[in-house]
């Protein structure tokens, strides 16, 4: 068991309902902890729409969780 | 620095006076602003929510890149965070170089690649009090299955 | 009018001011400056010769073609005559349209043709007190034959 | 015999010595006109290094002259 802290931004964070918090969790990957969240508190956005930052920089969903670590899943950027 | 975030107005004519070099035969500057309808809807107002620091850094890379790529002189670009008015400088990239298409290309090169990376996302309010986060084809979804438009 | 030629120095801001539009989601700007040196060799200042009625003639006609060929809001395009001294802005486009593609499109468009059909002519004055007439592939020889530098 | 109104700008006006003058032909084409010219004051331009403006709109070289007509010879432009 692990502890990190997800923050969430924009459509994200309003589907959370809260933009911080901190996270126990037994997943191995961020990939894992998206997905556990994702069901958790019914977040819309599929795995493969997101991009992962891990301690304030982009990594891939198999980047392994260590404890102490801060996630922000980035939803669709406005692009424009 | 090459590249920051405010949440205040941009004041181009500051910025464009720390650009001046006789180095510089060209310089090219990119004004993104707020407009008054997208995609057929007619738009008030908007906010920019921004992850500060990986938008920061990831604006910095875009610069060096462009910096690699063409032979610029000097660079500045400023994205603005919070609540914007139609009108309004949303974002602001300035390019100066010896000779013109190096200018071109690298303020375009920049624009483009920091509207699909940074971490900076864009809820439009609409005429008719609906308000939208505005996604792009780079990421996923128009909107998110299940979801209607949300307030 | 979209285009102009002046003996003064350009006022960008005032210029930029006319051309604000909620209609217009992107300007793209371009600055040609007078740059400390040309082909290696060290520039101190130069002038600018111009055919003023068939200079702005076709100045006009070159932006009536950019309107045509892209979806532009805007258009303001300026160029000096007279003598400039290193840093001064020599000539000045802004083009603001819907979206960037077009605006990017637009202004490099205009700059592009003014620089090769507009009868302006650029006399260049160097640190070694010589000065010249600064030509270009399109039209004929660098220098004309049998000439050499002139004074 | 027609008489056209002839300006030089740039290096054609330094190497003619003046800015304007009224010139009296028997060129039946602004071509030969710059050919006659070119002879007399030893401009250094051939003609197809040129361009011609008459009445301030650019035109082939093998327009006809009318008198009253204004010429301009263009030399090539900075283009930089």
């Amino acid at each position: 068991m692990k502890t990190v802290r997800v923050r969430y931004f924009a459509i994200l964070r309003e589907q959370r309902g809260l933009d911080d918090e901190r996270v126990a969790t037994e997943a191995a990957t961020a990939g894992e902890l998206y997905d556990e969240l994702r069901a958790l508190h019914r977040l819309t956005f599929p795995r493969d729409g997101l991009r992962v930052a891990i301690n304030e920089d982009f990594e891939p969903w198999s980047t392994a969780l260590r404890d102490g670590d801060t996630l922000v899943f980035i939803p669709p950027v406005a692009g424009g | 620095m090459d590249f920051r975030l405010t949440g205040e107005a941009i004041d181009t004519a500051a910025l464009m006076a720390a650009l001046g070099d006789t180095r510089a035969g060209a310089c090219v500057t990119f004004e993104g602003r707020v407009r008054q309808e997208n995609l057929g809807r007619p738009v008030r107002a908007l906010d920019y929510e921004a992850y500060l620091p990986l938008a920061e850094k990831e604006g910095c890379k875009v610069v060096a890149e462009a910096r690699e790529k063409f032979q610029l002189v000097g660079v500045l670009c400023v994205h603005r965070t919070g609540s914007l008015a139609l009108g309004d400088l949303a974002v602001w990239v300035a390019v100066t170089a010896g000779h013109r298409p190096a200018a071109f290309d690298g303020c375009r090169y920049i624009i483009d690649e920091i509207k699909a990376r940074l971490p900076i996302w864009k809820k439009e309010h609409y005429g008719d009090g609906e308000s939208e986060w505005v996604n792009c084809a780079a990421g996923g979804p128009a909107r998110p299955p299940g979801r209607g438009k949300k307030k």
